[in-house]
């Protein structure tokens, strides 16, 4: 009997969604749980660091690792995975690009580290502890806390990434597309994105069709201010729409819902930095030739520019975040 | 400590400042030699990743520069670079650039001094800040 | 596989120029180490006949396929270097220059260190673009050589007469049944005896006696496509009784000739329609033609004035509610030459000419001091005069600048000089062509200075009126350079345009619609394709090579030629360091 | 095909040469001075688009130098023209700049080592240039040209310093006049025009008091090339003036002098004051007219904006004297406002003259009768309704200023007029 592909899956600094989004393969799972033999899934399979450490390299077919890489913890897993697997995935916009808790580096890690154990009201720490590793004097041993990194990380930063899932999480399209080119072995160059198309999303947009001659606009609105017409394009309407500069394969699913798109499935092909190309198509399109006007509609319309365009994608971007003085 | 030499990259049209430059050059003009000048077409080539790009790289400064309002080669590629590059300096902004790391200039191909006194102030500027690329975490 | 990159690299000393001040020989020594460099040299003039004859023998002895001179601005010397490797078999624009003079050497000369470095640097940034160049072919298009001209004015007459004789078809379309315009009811011109009506006729004589002209009355044309050298033309012609037919053109280029409408006043400004006894600048030229209503005789409202007041500025400097901002600059001198007629004609008659500013430019001045000797009455006024009708005259009332009080003149008759507006189908041509307009509702030109006949859109060229107002003799100029660049199209078998210019990788765009809403010169357009997907086009005639659509471009999509992102990105990156 | 001459490297000529040469046809272009670029070269910037003057200029002077079917014959004159249309014989002397312009590199180093000084003319002789010198920065051809008549080599027989340190030896004292014999289809002329005396009205003391300006001298002025690199300074003191004002009319629209109207100055004073507001925030301009001759296209938006704007004073007047301040080197121009009818005086510390244009009309083409000056002095237009560039004889072409008085664009589409029609005269020769 020949063996069967082996198949890790890990997560690091995500909030779960993407493991979620594989059992959202629904049905498709089973087929999946046949065709492969898993060997590491902390969230839902009992295999340990050290069972992986016992496989021999490259012995696992492909790691799926999703979330951004924030503790010494994610980076010494990802190091071994990246040993026993001939290939790994980012899998999701955190592995790939760094994600939501990418925008974490907006702040210092000790103004994070301040936050969360220190600041936030629901938080009671009179003795203002910190996670550290330390002894632990009843059982006598040496409880290792892993250490927060200055920075969070996406995942090739750490390691060699060979292809990328996108989504903030995946869809089960898009995840089983992948699993699919995985299992087939019917590749592209490495360092691809698999799964997603490799247009953006304005190609598959329903409202692609009802764009004016001109998408000009005079004024950025926000969601808030109105209710869009489901029947026309959003960004011609005056909403930041980021469709234009997001890959698709999505289906468009929160324009289905009449909300703009935020970029969850990050940059296409020829981009390297998700932000300054949105920044770029979005400022263009706006017709206004007053610098005041546009610095009044960026802070009353868009707020968070960082926010807003690096949704997904900070830690990748060229700065990889704020900027700090020494 | 070796005396800190910023290092700025100019962003420049061909029709404009691209020329100014070149003017300074035949007045025998001068300025300090911190700049290093990239040519496009128009202002409105200049891509914000561009800008990005060259922070990323080690430049202590930037300035993107073309036609003044109402005389771009290209009728009205300078106003697309106003948009753009007015949302990118409030972006560098969030992102811990100081705001005096990053101008948009207007220079035509007549105002050499222009460019020189930019030039001038420019390095002036950015020395006070001290160099940028010691404060990047980002790995190669 | 993609060949192996191979570049040379030739650093001039231009005299001591940059000699003087930047270390050559080091510059040399260090565009050796750079990756893919084969050979580097310098010599003492690079664009000097020895100088490029090194380059030339260089290319074929060492397989060069790249070339990176150190030297001067580009802006004196690319088209030189282009052609060196052109003539040595290498597509011109693998080429990259490196401006050590101007940037560098001229600039930096009490820093002799720092301006080495610079000019390495410089070297280097060259380099790191020069391997990413690709061979760029210029664009080509087959040009008809034929020309359509709108409006058979004097203006498209003019024009259509001069293309013929260079020996083009001309299709001159006209809307009305008769050809001349507004020109045939302007009466006796000024310095000559000459009518509006003979200059008309001696045009239109020579014309129809030329079989390249076609001429198309009662035509309008309806639709406009393709771009310089090759536009294809639909003229619809109406054949009488309802009945139309369609006419299809196909020709190298277009001028647009459709001059203006006199500006009408509103019934009751300056009295106007409310008596008969106010009459236009331009009615009252028809009346004294000798083929006007009274055969040329002064008659307004049935009698003979003995008086006559002339208001200037009708239509004009917004001088009323109604008017436009603008001068229409022939009015006063129009006015004066008018006057100066009618007081031959009728030495008698006293003339008042209500004024703001007396516009008579030029040579024009004459008329002038003419009408000051022949006793014509001037006034001015900056509030503009109401006219009141009475039984037997008309009282022209108006605050005097000049001795500052308000007078009240009676007259038999009152002539506006009412200025010019744009025709009634600029705005329908206007976006036929997608050519512009300007806030004045006239035309636009490519440069209002220096390209006052061209369109924005190549190809498309302006006479006469239609950017704004002239007079006859100025529209007839127009018409003459109008036919002028029309012809330095049709006169080529096939024109050529610089490649440096935006393409779209149709397997990387969405049809997001973001460059065909920025392009100036509306090259783009988003087509939908059988399976109903969008996708952008470049027509690369039309476009400039600015390159805002590539920058804009949220999926990278838009490149242009020469300037792609990964090139200008590879400057930045060797800014700072080598491979 | 025959080719076309064209005489005068302005605007009019440049753009007739370019209009011809992209119809295939063989231009020569004949310019008396070491550069083409003529008075448009002088402006700082064009109104009323404030266009640069020199950056839209440029680009058509190395259009010129590089086009194929141009030949540039600058520093040369026409001599004699005789013969018919379709077939004149046109005699041309090139004069020796004694500087080989095939191995001139046009890299300043011999002007530099120049020890001459000479008068700029480019500059109205506000400043100096040297004895060898390039006219201007974008000058084309970008070549030197030694000046004999300064020249110490040839005043005195000494020197020869350019020689040993030009670096591509390109100078030459043995250089001889060339004549030049062409054979041409039509002849467009275009040798503009030069600002009249402003010393015939001595009332304003042109000549007599330094911080009386012409127009042109103050546009030299404002720019960045010009003589003071573009600060406006008097030339008294060297101090920034404060309050300038700007007189209309100087020897146009005026009986002793030019009866014509110069048709540019009204918008050229305009936008001299426009711009010196943009040099000196808080000078005061003061423009005297008579009338705002603003009729081409743009330009009484132009004055509105200079008005409004800038806040440029216009004041209805034609002053009658002007007296100098012998201490302050301050200038009191006496005038009546017809808009109030009050006789006034006013100080003002720099005055610039609207000076008329005159034209200048080619002595060869005159001798023989091809061009006819009208009773101003203008290159006469016989047929002006049907052929509005023609001159006496078909054939012969008069364009620009040359013709009658006219801003940029007329002349530029004169240029294209004339070569419309003298494309005709070649294709048929």
């Amino acid at each position: 009997m020949s063996e069967k592909p082996k198949i890790a899956l890990y997560w690091c600094a995500s909030c779960g969604g993407c493991e979620e989004a594989v059992l959202d393969l629904a049905e498709k799972v089973l087929d999946l749980v046949n065709a492969v033999d898993i060997v590491f899934w902390p969230v839902a399979v009992d295999f340990k660091i050290e069972d992986v450490e016992k496989l021999p390299d490259k012995s696992i077919t492909a790691s799926l690792i999703n979330g951004g890489i924030r503790l010494t913890e994610h980076e010494k897993v990802v190091k071994l995975l990246r040993q026993k697997s001939q290939y790994v995935i980012a899998y999701g916009a955190c592995s790939a690009w760094g994600g939501i808790p990418g925008l974490a580096n907006l702040y210092k890690r000790e103004e994070l580290l301040s936050r969360a154990y220190f600041e936030v009201p629901t938080v009671v720490n009179e003795e203002k502890v910190l996670p550290r590793t330390y002894k632990d004097e009843e059982l006598g041993i040496e409880v290792e806390v892993p250490e927060v990194l200055p920075r969070l990380l996406p995942l090739d930063r750490v390691i060699e990434v060979d292809y990328y899932v996108p989504g903030c999480p995946p869809t089960p399209d898009v995840t089983w597309n992948a699993i699919q080119a995985l299992l087939s072995g019917n590749l592209p160059p490495k360092g691809s994105v698999i799964g997603a198309s490799s247009k953006a999303l304005c190609d598959e947009c329903p409202l692609n069709e009802t764009k004016p001659d001109k998408l000009l606009i005079k004024e950025f609105k926000r969601i808030t201010e109105f209710t869009p017409d489901p029947e026309k394009c959003l960004l011609a309407q005056g909403l930041p729409c980021l469709g234009p500069v997001t890959r698709g394969g999505c289906g468009a699913l929160c324009i289905k819902a009449n909300m703009p798109c935020t970029g969850c499935f990050g940059m296409l092909d020829n981009v390297s930095d998700y932000g300054a190309k949105a920044l770029s198509f979005l400022a263009s399109i706006l017709d206004v030739e007053d610098e005041k006007e546009v610095e009044r509609q960026v802070k009353e319309k868009i707020a968070d520019l960082v926010g807003r365009l690096y949704r997904y994608t900070l830690p990748s971007s060229k700065l990889g975040g704020k900027v700090f003085k020494r | 400590m070796a005396e800190f030499k910023p290092k700025i990259v100019v962003f420049a049209c061909n029709w404009c400042t691209y020329a100014a430059l070149d003017l300074a050059g035949t007045s025998r003009m001068k300025y300090p030699a911190n700049f290093r000048v990239i040519k496009v077409m128009c202002s409105g080539r200049v891509d914000p990743q561009f800008v990005l790009e060259a922070f990323k790289q080690g430049a202590d400064g930037v300035i993107v520069a073309g036609c003044h309002p109402g005389d771009c080669h290209y009728v009205n590629g300078n106003m697309k670079t106003l948009r753009r590059m007015t949302m990118l300096k409030k972006m560098l902004e969030e992102m811990g650039i100081e705001k005096e790391r990053f101008r948009l200039e207007w220079i035509s191909a007549a105002e050499a001094t222009k460019w020189v006194q930019v030039a001038n102030e420019m390095v002036e500027q950015v020395k006070a800040l001290g160099p940028l690329k010691p404060r990047l975490e980002v790995k190669e | 596989m993609s060949e192996e990159i191979r570049i040379g690299v030739y650093v001039c000393h231009c005299g001591l120029n940059i000699a003087g001040v930047v270390n050559v020989k080091e510059v040399v020594e260090y565009a050796k180490t750079l990756p893919n460099v084969v050979v580097a040299k310098d010599y003492v003039f690079m664009c000097s006949a020895p100088g490029q004859a090194m380059i030339k023998e260089d290319i074929k002895e060492h397989k060069l396929n790249r070339v990176v001179v150190a030297a001067c601005s580009p802006a004196m010397h690319e088209p030189t270097f282009r052609g060196v490797l052109g003539d040595a078999g290498l597509n011109p624009y693998l080429f990259e220059m490196a401006n050590i003079r101007e940037h560098c050497s001229w600039v930096h000369p009490d820093d002799k260190e720092a301006a080495t470095e610079k000019a390495k640097e410089l070297v280097r940034m060259a380099v790191a673009k020069a391997r990413l160049l690709e061979p760029l072919e210029k664009i080509k298009s087959a040009v008809r050589p034929a020309v359509l001209v709108i409006g058979g004015g004097v203006a498209g007459l003019r024009a259509t007469l001069d293309l013929v004789e260079r020996g083009f078809d001309v299709y001159l379309v006209e809307k009305r049944s008769v050809l001349g315009g507004n020109a045939v009811k302007l009466g006796e011109l000024a310095y000559t005896t000459l009518t509006g009506k003979d200059v008309v006729n001696s045009l239109v004589e020579k014309i129809k006696a030329n079989p390249k002209a076609h001429i198309f009355l009662n035509s309008e044309v309806e639709k406009v496509d393709g771009s310089i050298g090759d536009f294809r033309v639909t003229v619809t012609r109406r054949l009488g009784e309802g009945k139309e037919e369609k006419i299809e053109l196909n020709v190298g280029a277009i001028i647009v000739a459709i001059g203006y409408d006199p500006y009408e006043p509103a019934i009751g400004e300056y009295g106007y329609k409310t008596t008969d006894k106010v009459v236009t600048l331009f009615q009252l030229m028809d009346i004294l033609s000798e083929e006007g209503p009274t055969k040329g005789e002064l008659l307004i409202g049935g009698i003979r004035p003995k008086s006559l007041a002339f208001i200037l500025c009708v239509g004009s400097l917004s001088t009323t509610p109604n008017a436009k901002p603008y001068c229409s600059r022939m009015c006063c001198s129009a006015s004066l030459k008018t006057i100066l007629k009618i007081k031959e004609k009728y030495p008698d008659i006293d003339v008042y000419v209500f004024y703001k500013d007396m516009r008579t430019y030029g040579k024009e001045e004459d008329l002038y001091w003419k009408a000051i000797e022949n006793e014509v009455k001037f006034i001015r006024f900056d509030e503009a005069p109401s006219v009141k009708p009475r039984d037997k005259f008309v009282e022209v009332e108006a605050f005097d600048t000049t001795i500052q009080e308000r007078i009240a003149i009676p007259v038999d008759a009152v002539v506006l000089a009412n200025g010019m507006v744009p025709a009634t189908d600029t705005e329908k041509i206007r976006i036929m062509l997608k050519i512009g307009c300007g806030a004045d509702g006239f035309l636009k030109e490519a440069h209002l200075k220096l390209r006052p006949v061209e369109a924005l859109t190549d190809g498309i060229f302006l006479a006469g009126v239609a950017t704004g107002p002239k007079n006859i003799i100025e529209s007839i100029a127009s018409g003459s350079a109008a036919a002028a660049k029309a012809a330095t199209i049709v006169t080529k078998e096939e024109i050529e345009v610089e490649p440096l210019i935006a393409r779209v990788n149709e397997d990387m765009c969405s049809g997001c619609g973001i460059c065909a809403a920025l392009c100036p010169y509306e090259a783009i357009t988003i087509e939908v394709k059988e399976d109903g997907k969008r996708i952008s086009k470049v027509n690369s005639m039309l476009c400039k090579g600015c390159g805002t659509c590539a920058a804009a471009c949220p999926s990278g999509a838009m490149q242009q030629s020469g300037f792609k992102d990964n090139q200008v990105m590879a400057q930045v990156v060797a800014t700072f360091r080598g491979e | 095909m025959k080719p076309v001459v064209v005489v005068g490297g302005g605007i009019a000529g440049i753009q007739a040469a370019l209009d011809l040469a992209d119809q295939g046809v063989k231009v020569y272009l004949v310019e008396k001075s070491p550069s083409i670029g003529g008075r448009m070269a002088q402006l700082d910037k064009t109104f009323p688009t404030l266009d640069c003057s020199s950056c839209i200029l440029t680009p058509k002077m190395v259009a010129v130098d590089r086009h194929e079917n141009i030949e540039l014959l600058t520093y040369a004159e026409v001599k004699e023209v005789v013969g018919e249309p379709g077939n004149f014989k046109v005699k041309i002397l090139k004069k020796p700049r004694y500087v080989d312009v095939d191995k001139c590199t046009g890299c300043g180093q011999c002007v530099m080592k120049c020890p001459v000084k000479v008068p700029n003319e480019f500059n109205l002789g506000m400043d100096m240039r040297k004895a060898i010198y390039i006219p201007f920065p974008q000058a084309v051809p970008l070549k030197a040209t030694i000046d004999p008549e300064h020249c110490l080599y040839f005043t005195k027989g000494v020197c020869r310093v350019c020689e040993r340190f030009c670096p591509p030896k390109a100078i030459n004292f043995n250089q001889k006049p060339e004549e030049i014999e062409l054979n041409v289809a039509a002849i467009i002329v275009a040798t503009g025009f030069s600002l009249d005396d402003a010393r015939k009205r001595g009332e304003y003391g042109y000549g007599k008091y330094p911080n009386v300006y012409t127009n042109l001298e103050f546009e030299r002025l404002l720019s960045s090339t010009g003589p003071t690199k573009g600060e406006i300074v008097r030339r008294s003191d060297g101090r920034h003036p404060k309050k300038i004002a700007f007189i209309q009319c100087v020897c146009s629209r005026d009986e002793l002098t030019n009866k014509y109207c110069s048709a540019i100055c009204c918008m050229a004073s305009t936008k001299e004051a426009i711009l010196a507001k943009e040099h000196l925030p808080d000078v005061e301009c003061t423009i005297f007219f008579m009338d705002v001759r603003a009729f081409g296209k743009g330009y009484q938006e132009f004055f509105e904006r200079a008005k409004q704007e800038f806040g440029v004073r216009f004041v209805r007047a034609r002053p009658a004297k002007i007296e100098e301040d012998p201490k302050t080197r301050n200038l009191i121009v006496y005038y009546e406002d017809t808009e109030t009818s009050r006789f006034t005086k006013e100080e003002f510390d720099m005055v610039v003259l609207a000076v008329a244009l005159r034209p200048i009309l080619p002595e060869s083409l005159v001798k023989s009768g091809l061009i006819q000056p009208d009773n101003y002095g203008f290159a006469d237009v016989p047929e002006m309704y049907i052929e509005p560039v023609r001159a006496s004889k078909p054939g012969i072409f008069v364009i620009g200023v040359l013709q009658s008085p006219k801003d940029i664009p007329d002349s530029v589409i004169q240029a294209g007029a004339a070569a419309m029609r003298a494309a005709i005269y070649a294709i048929s020769g």
